[in-house]
């Protein structure tokens, strides 16, 4: 036991990645980036450092957007949003996302909800952080059946895309000149084997694979603290969820 | 405008094919106005989300109400995938316009404004260009590189309809801080309101509340439904019946289920109000 | 971000050569904080105004600070024409844009969505496009005939700059219904804003008060000037004085007189304050 | 003496080229526009026909727009407005209006304030009057120094123009096609010939020129009982000037 659940290091894990980063928006129903992005808030206000931002889209209570649907965009696109996360049904090897279905489309096997802001969010957020928890080949897959939004683009203008990828299993960082991911660490209790057996596309991976740093005690003890008692305003279930992993873990 | 009718009286303002914009969920979705709605079956709808539905369009589709689709989503939220919708997407029932949020929004803000198209950044690269072919790529005007950039068509609806907490008797209604209904109610030819009650005081009555009103000029009719967005939530007043969202989401599996489900969704409705 | 400070201050973040954006009399005008920046002395300013202007502008003018003025119109009202305004066109003091209204809301939005431009209906015929050059005439995408339609450049100011009622002290700023103000202040790089008084308690705490609120995310600096927009009016609080903008109507005729003025017009902020 | 002034002929005439209007935007410093258009409101009131709202621009009380300066051209450009006015310092044969200055631009000798929204909204307002109490060949020239806003215009979206233009002396009607005015009629103590004299353009007049329709009485009792209270609020000094010009018509 390494003495804090897989839950615990990813939002560990997304509070690093979030790190200098002003603003950062979460969607109404991703518990798992907002714990990580109020663990970094909580930290940064006790370092006395930047003050972090958090935007819970849909929210009526950690909203202080006033202009309607569109402001989120607006804002994006004015540079004041630094950080946002995407996932999708599928993913490939070029950081390319589907968020559509699979199969031919229009008339997808498989349908889900949508685009939703993702062919805007992913060319305009600087940082963009693609999590999906589920790390197996039917998610990432070598070539998505739609792109909902491309990895990267060449000859247009596009300050954002893909910073950085974190599933259950492992942490990557992604080329953009390579148009390829990289490995940069594993969870804890998994191995680079596994996570390549999960994986569907290529990708580059150094000789000795580290595991992703272990969350210090400091931000253990913020994260099962403050930062539970703030989640459980928004996501209730899921801070519940949260102790009941903790005490498992223990 | 602004004039204050009956539920039924407002319902068939929708008629067969006309393009009918849609809040999302968060937003006053006017549920008991689309029973009113259903019970007169108006087919062929070009239904505009904006940016998203969710039970609402879920159940036009169901009722084999849709002719065109247009959205940047279509979800149940916690509740799962949206099932008619899903089916029907499979067998090809509509014409999909699969769209990005922003996209619907700058749509709607060019018919706001009364120009014929917006440039909007993203998109290029998306498969949406392969099937929105209404979208077009330009060069941008104003550099002397190389800048592709995508425009998007006006969306004028014939028909914009949402649920608020309240009007008052001049036609004005409280939308708060939801501004895409107005930027919808104005880009659209006539908006249909319905309202948890009428407020015999006017709402432009102070600059503190004028701050959150569409005025009446922009709407056409409005009715009073109690609880008028239930199941889903309604800002500032009530939350939504988790519950019932899944009870559909279950029973809309089948398109047998479905029809149960509808079968008495219009007497819940009036027992929920 | 929306940091309270003093009127000095914030009057500092305008620096020579600054694009500043200022709004119109009846929406807020920062004139304590606009006597402030002329005792900085910051020349070549390129004064955008949203999208007209009065005094403020005038006497930016007649004090030598703008290097360029990009306005619809600068009047006084009721007290006539703006007399330094007036003299400075015609010696050619500075660059001179002269634009129409929505193509002044047009260029903010386009900046505050984050796009090159903005396309309006209009304005081709007027001889405004022999000199604002920036604007171009593109044809309609979506037309299959002969359709030329204006595009305008997004307008970015660097600074935009009014006066409310008032800001809570998380930075937050009420703006009612005066919308262009949170246009102005998205679409430039930095807002600050003097306020009546500042409020304890957050104005996002309701929806209702919510719906009039410039998020403190797009606010710089925050200074209180009470009766800050003396001798323009300030919504919901004061009116216009119309004696003083006729004083100075009368007294800026010469650049003595204009000189005489202002030599006691900050000692006369402090008095009506 | 024919028993109304000046003024309450030109209000009666602009309610009566405002009729069949459901919305009209005037300036907040147009007090003789507002004055018709309120005459037209409480008439049509009395008759039960369609209700006219009225916009005051700037106005805090008689301001129904809550999206900010933007909502009139908005509101506009979807066919939401049905009657603007405009004026000019200068105004020529051709309707084109010089709201900027005389002589050379940008160097203007005269320099007024500038085009406001004329350039936006003289094309998309479908019935524009044009309004210029002065009557006189220093307004009415024959080619405008500056174009503010041209009169007619070829191959463009342009549902709106001028629909009537109205002076202290006379109203006119404009042709579109033939880009011309055309005396409609003088009013009470004027004549075509002082309406010639007055007006530095050439302009289209029929063999007999009529006088402009005199109020009826029941517009003068409307007009000097309701509408004079009305404008009192958003207009006081005007208010005043109607009612001691009434005593002296009378």
């Amino acid at each position: 036991m390494p003495g804090y659940s897989n839950r615990e290091l990813i939002i560990a894990t997304i509070a690093d990645l979030l790190d200098g980063i002003r603003h950062v928006a979460v969607g109404a129903s991703s518990p798992m980036p907002a714990a990580g992005a109020m663990l970094l808030r909580a930290r940064n206000e006790m370092a006395k450092r930047e003050r972090v931002r958090i935007s819970i889209l849909g929210s009526e209570e950690h909203n202080f957007f006033t202009n309607g649907g569109v402001e989120l965009f607006d804002c994006t696109a004015q540079g004041r949003v630094d950080a946002f996360f995407l996932g999708g049904g599928q993913i490939d090897g070029e950081a390319n996302i589907n968020l559509v279905g699979t199969g031919d489309y229009p008339q997808t096997e498989v349908r889900w909800p949508g685009c939703f802001g993702s062919a805007f969010m992913y060319y305009l957020v600087p940082r963009v952080i693609l999590f999906r928890e589920e790390h197996s080949p039917r998610v990432f897959v070598p070539k998505v059946d739609y792109i909902s939004a491309p990895g990267v683009s060449d000859g247009i203008v596009r300050p954002g895309g893909p910073h950085a990828m974190l599933t259950g299993m492992a942490l990557f960082d992604f080329d953009k000149q390579k148009k390829r991911f990289s490995l940069r660490s594993v969870h804890h209790g998994y191995t680079a084997a596994d996570v390549r057996a999960a994986t569907g596309f290529d990708y580059d991976e150094p000789a000795v694979v580290p595991e992703t740093k272990a969350p210090s005690a400091e931000n253990l003890s913020i994260l099962r603290g403050r930062v539970t008692e703030e989640l459980s305003e928004s996501y209730p279930a899921f801070a519940d969820m949260l102790r009941g992993e903790r005490k498992e873990a223990a | 405008m602004g004039e204050i009718v009956s539920l039924e009286e407002l319902a068939a303002e929708v008629a067969p094919g006309c393009k009918l914009a849609v809040p999302a969920d968060y937003c006053g979705v006017a549920m008991s106005a689309t029973a009113a709605i259903i019970a007169n079956r108006p087919n062929n709808l070009h239904v505009v989300c904006v940016p998203v539905t969710g039970i609402q369009g879920d159940m036009l589709i169901g009722e084999g109400l849709v002719g065109t689709l247009e959205t940047s989503a279509v979800t149940l939220g916690e509740a799962g995938g949206a099932p008619r919708f899903q089916d029907a997407v499979r067998k090809g029932a509509f014409k999909l316009m699969d769209a990005t949020c922003p996209a619907v929004h700058s749509g709607l803000i060019a018919a706001q404004k009364g120009v014929p198209f917006l440039p909007i950044r993203g998109i290029i690269g998306s498969d949406l260009l392969k099937t929105r072919t209404d979208w077009k790529t330009i060069q941008n005007p104003f550099s002397d590189d190389e800048d592709p950039i995508i425009v998007v068509p006006a969306i004028q609806p014939d028909v914009a309809i949402f649920h608020a907490p309240e009007a008052d008797r001049f036609g004005n209604v409280r939308i708060g801080r939801r501004r895409e209904l107005l930027t919808m109610a104005q880009a659209a030819k006539a908006t249909i309101v319905t309202v948890e009650r009428i407020s015999e005081e006017s709402l432009l009555k102070t600059e503190d509340s004028a701050a959150g009103v569409l005025p009446a000029l922009y709407v056409t009719k409005i009715a009073v439904a109690p609880r008028g967005a239930w199941p889903l939530p309604l800002w500032g007043e009530y939350g939504v019946d988790t519950a019932e969202i899944a009870r559909y989401a279950a029973m809309a599996r089948t398109p047998e289920g479905f029809a149960a489900y509808m079968d008495g969704f219009a007497r819940r409705l009036r027992e929920a109000a």
